[in-house]
């Protein structure tokens, strides 16, 4: 077994379910002969073929209509799209088509693709290429939605998302590509779609986060010693796990939420109204959300005080505890 | 070195069949009488089918609901060179190309009367209707290239309209399918209308064909009243592509003889006259003289198909009409699997309607 | 003074707007020759010529894009997108540019213009003409979202939107576009951006709606007459009027917030998260939601029981209060 | 009737300069020294702006950098064809043609560093960068139609790559210019890669020229690395642009010699053996040698104006570094009134701030 950062983890579900399944291809720009721009899809030219792993022309509502295309054949389409700022241009096709074969043909049909893009902020890059766009994919019905905070959790969500028969959009941490190692065991092993998990057990406050900012929840908790935190990372934003979040904030009565998309309209909003309808009772504080500003994420001089951090989040865990 | 002209293109216009029942000689296809036969009953079934559906509308009885009138040879010439195997992607206003395909006509009446319970793609890789314009093109690439990729030696046809040329998905689709060389005809029915703005104003090239040239593959424009010269031109494109010579975009130059749909109202947008002058080209009615010359239609095969095809089509109605659709296929259909939320919200759902009926 | 449907009343706010100010022109598909496919430009041509009046091309991201050009060079483009289910290809020219050109530019140039769009179900429509997309909107930074629900305020709203000097996206529920008339002035009046209304006031529960389903929460209303209930039309989702809203609840302790948009990530969740936020101790019973589900909106057959109703709204009035 | 060749379309292809410093003697445009001048100090400018660029992402001191390396001629020879008063629209590799519009430099360099504060489109119709690919194709011929209803007598001149050219928003763009005559240029900068793919797999046609002809106007392939014929081309374009002949698609058939950006690796797509061959036809090189014959280049001229330059480049560094961005312009600048929502925020974000600094 390895130690391998999120990035090699990512090319290895690649390689092994790309070896196993036959119908499974790579398309998107630059992701053959140059493996990528972040090199998750090294390798796999040379190994698989230019049938196998596609260089696409420079088109994102291309790359998705015709992935759909492929799926409603029978391949397992994996997309790349080179960042989350040009993934706007994916949710005609993802929210008009990819995710209503299923339903529109009552089943007969459907649409097994993952579409994948490195995704959010705090590697000082260009604009467009730091943005939090969750919302428009959770807000999809019919589509899933993942973003792993790990490179274990990377590679076992990626095989679960091509393996699912519906169609994923799975968002990569860019943050995290190469900002740590762990164990990733090589062949077998998924996480399962829709179930989050238990980073912390405690008992004061329940915090939920996802993607990079995970890592940041797990910073802020050094600064808080003194509070019991359950952290939990929910890994699958659509479908959401509510058990895991309600199971622990009845426990808890306290809740923050930390996410880097912008406030208004991030799932963060969606999570306390769950909260609200489901343990109102339970709660002992108002629920915080520590989140980007409802503004276009600035260029990186003023990135660092955009995104939450240890500090923001360890104020709110505070005043929430304390409320 | 200095200015100098170094590409000539060129786009070439086919029709066959005159409207004195005459085909050119050379180019007329070696179709048996059958397949004539065929073909014709097709467009006639085609414009009952569409008639029908115009009365149930303006009785309430179906949604709004786009007539191909004027199209039939455009649809039925491509439709019946295509293989079953082939794909088939549609706009919204194929109903000759569905029928053709074989899609049960009660099926295409009970997804116009509202329920998505009919769209089974069946027989065969018939797709569901496009109702975004031009989003469908890309799925045909997608089919043909995965097509190519599995070693199938099939293609894909996909239908839109003249209005559609102008839409960022035509355009990507256009460009991979010629980047990838895949299996892939276009078929542009260019009916001179995208609901009130017309072809001239639509896009300033001169024809639709010429746009195939931007990706490096042929167009060709036919003569979309023409069963013979769609069917012709499909057929040489389908062939092309499936030995490995790339797309081909077709625009079948016709006219849309009804309405947009019938929520639409064309007299706010063009004349009569125009309308008068293509009515006399009808398709249904040129290739009828062909085939009386060639002795394969005559006044009782007409009065017989017309009964014929009447009573399928109502037999099709009463079938579709008496078909209600399941409440619980609204939530069972989004995942392969009904999510935790999903089931919350159809349970609920239930429980109002259950307590309605009580 | 007339009375006039909605329909007429913004067709009324254009005509009146493009003779005060020559540097508003329409843009969109039929909305010349054809007076639009709800007649809702019906006149403009004949009347503003067609320099200023638009037939253009099938392109939505075309369009979108064509108006920022344009307002960018001192015009004041209302552009019109058939149908909300066609807006999906306009989220990439809005989200990318027309909602930052003030916030890149640091106010040296903005991007004032309107995107005009029928909303949401209720009139038995073809698949993709029934939608409720505000979500995808609202959460843009630099973009407003405006809803009307009564002819009156659906010309007082755009002749605001018109003039703001932001990209704003104005919905008109085409279920009310017919639906009922009542006195529209002519000439000078403009009802504000970012201010709710308050349509009955009452002690025992805010009730807080938009669009189409403010008259549906009016039917319910019918129901639970011995109920007293505050209602509010938002009218503008973005800015929102937290105001109006934490006012109320403060008042009532109680909400029951009435979308027809989808429920995950609908702009109901959002209000709740403001509600917790703000209001959390005056919160006597769970806020709760009567949204459509998280699936595509179906077609026709199934689309009376898909979308909030009266029935429904007054049960969870019920239960809220009785909660 | 039957088959026929309807329709007749071309590409031309202009080179004015060869690699001797000759040019054609019927089409070199009658420039006097001191624009000829203009037009080479601008060039050599945009070199050394462009390594400094380089050399301060490599030390950490800037962003990701894309380099405009042996893009001179196509950037100088197209944008001193602009009057100041015409529309520009960057994509994001056009440092020259910001150069020769007047940009401060370091307005340019303080944008790279980090902070939109430098985005003020100075000094006049100057549009910000477009970093997503092509969506700027559209905001230009919405200018170029606004300057058409306003009755002003300017055209838009927009910049984009090879790559550029499949995105759906460059379709709808040269389309409405088509459908409208809108006084646009398209200057597409075919560097013959997009990131790493190569011209011939971003599309099947030979030309890119030849797209213009989907949309019913001229496309005329440039050498790319001739600024005589890039300037001549691009003059010729923006008289019949504002003499309401429509827009034109100029194809400048050039090279990126360095890599896509900083966080480029060319060698993993290309050989060194093909920059090498390009690097030959070094654009400020070839017009260099022009300049010599005329009497208008020779060292020591060179000399100094790499001194000043340097000192130019040096002085906007230096300012650019001093600068820090205001935070309150994160939240001032998102609608013209800060709403309440968003006071809040920044009041919170300042309070942050403040508690750091205790
Ligand atoms: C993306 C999108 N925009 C707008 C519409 C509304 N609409 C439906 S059909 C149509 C015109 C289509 O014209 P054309 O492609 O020529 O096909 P035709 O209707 O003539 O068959 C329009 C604008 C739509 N369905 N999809
Ligand atoms: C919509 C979009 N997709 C992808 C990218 C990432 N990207 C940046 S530049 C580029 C290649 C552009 O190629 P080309 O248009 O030829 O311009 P060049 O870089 O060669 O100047 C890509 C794919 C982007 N910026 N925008
Ligand atoms: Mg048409
Ligand atoms: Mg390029």
């Amino acid at each position: 077994m390895a130690k391998l950062n999120m990035v090699q983890a990512i090319n290895l579900a690649l390689q092994e379910e790309m070896q196993k399944d036959p119908a499974v291809v790579v398309l998107g720009e630059d992701v053959g002969v140059d493996g990528g721009v972040f090199r998750v899809t090294e390798g796999l030219l040379d190994r698989f073929g230019s049938e196998r792993v596609i260089d696409t022309p420079l088109a994102e509502s291309g790359i998705t209509g015709t992935a759909i295309g492929m799926a409603v054949s029978g391949l397992k389409p994996v997309a790349e799209i080179q960042f989350e700022g040009f993934s706007y241009m994916t949710i005609d096709q993802l929210a008009a088509h990819a995710s209503r074969i299923r339903y529109r043909t009552r089943g007969r049909y459907h649409c097994p693709m993952v579409i994948r893009a490195p995704y959010g902020g705090g590697v000082k890059a260009l604009e467009h290429h730091s943005e939090a766009v969750a919302t428009f994919f959770i807000h999809i019905p019919g589509l899933k939605v993942v973003i792993p905070s790990s490179p274990y959790d990377a590679k076992g969500l990626l095989l679960s998302s091509i393996r699912d028969p519906d169609p994923v959009f799975y968002f990569e941490p860019k943050k995290l590509y190469r900002a740590f190692r762990e164990e990733v065991p090589e062949g077998e092993y998924t996480v399962p779609l829709g179930e989050g998990k238990k980073l912390t057990e405690g008992n004061n406050v329940t915090v939920i986060s996802w993607g990079a900012m995970v890592r940041v929840c797990e910073e802020a908790l050094e600064k808080v010693k003194d509070i019991s935190v359950e952290l939990i990372d929910l890994r699958t934003l659509s479908p959401l796990d509510e058990k895991i979040i309600m199971n622990s904030v009845r426990k808890t009565g306290r809740c923050v939420i930390v996410h880097e998309e912008p406030k208004t309209l991030g799932f963060g909003g969606e999570i306390i109204a769950r909260i609200n309808e489901k343990a109102f009772l339970y709660l002992e504080a108002p629920v915080k959300r520590v989140t980007g500003y409802d503004i276009p994420v600035p260029l990186p001089k003023l990135e660092d005080i955009y995104l939450p951090d240890a500090e923001k989040v360890a104020q709110a865990i505070k005043e929430t505890v304390h409320f | 070195m200095p200015r100098k002209k170094i590409l000539d293109l060129s786009v070439d216009w086919l029709s066959i069949l005159d409207y004195e029942g005459n085909a050119d000689k050379i180019l007329e296809p070696a179709l048996d009488n059958e397949t004539l036969e065929k073909f014709y009953r097709t467009m006639v079934i085609t414009r009952l089918f569409d008639d029908k559906a115009l009365k149930l509308q303006r009785q309430g009885r179906m949604l709004t609901f786009g007539s191909c009138l004027g199209q039939e040879a455009s649809q039925i010439g491509s439709a019946f060179a295509m293989k079953s195997d082939d794909w088939f992607f549609p706009a919204f206003r194929e109903h000759g190309v569905q029928i053709a395909r074989g899609i049960p006509m009660k099926l295409l009446y009970i997804y116009w009367m509202g329920s998505e319970d009919a769209n089974l793609m069946l027989p065969h890789r018939n797709f569901t209707v496009a109702i975004p314009v031009s989003t469908q093109v890309l799925h045909a690439v997608g089919a043909a290239l995965a097509a190519k990729i599995q070693k199938q030696n099939i293609a894909s046809v996909v239908y839109f309209g003249d209005g559609a040329t102008s839409e960022g998905d035509f355009h990507e689709g256009m460009n991979f399918a010629g980047v990838f060389k895949t299996p892939t005809v276009f078929v542009c029915q260019n009916n001179q209308y995208a609901i009130s703005l017309p072809r001239e104003k639509q896009t300033a090239s001169k024809t639709l064909a010429q746009k195939a040239l931007a990706y490096g593959f042929e167009g060709i424009q036919v003569d979309g009243n023409d069963v013979l010269a769609v069917y012709s031109a499909t057929e040489a494109a389908l062939l092309k592509a499936k030995s490995g010579g790339g797309p081909t975009l077709i625009e079948c130059f016709t006219y849309r003889l009804g309405a947009h749909t019938t929520s639409d109202d064309p007299t706010r947008y063009r004349k009569k006259e125009e309308e008068e002058e293509w009515r006399k080209k009808d398709p249904i009615k040129r290739f009828r003289t062909y085939l009386e010359k060639k002795g394969i239609w005559n006044q009782s095969y007409e009065d017989k198909l017309l009964k014929e095809a009447s009573e399928e089509i109502e037999k099709a109605v009463e079938e579709a009409e008496a078909y209600s659709p399941v409440v619980e296929n609204m939530f069972k259909y989004v995942y392969a699997e009904i999510t935790p939320d999903l089931k919350e919200q159809m349970d609920e759902l239930l429980g109002f309607i259950a307590k309605r009926k009580r």
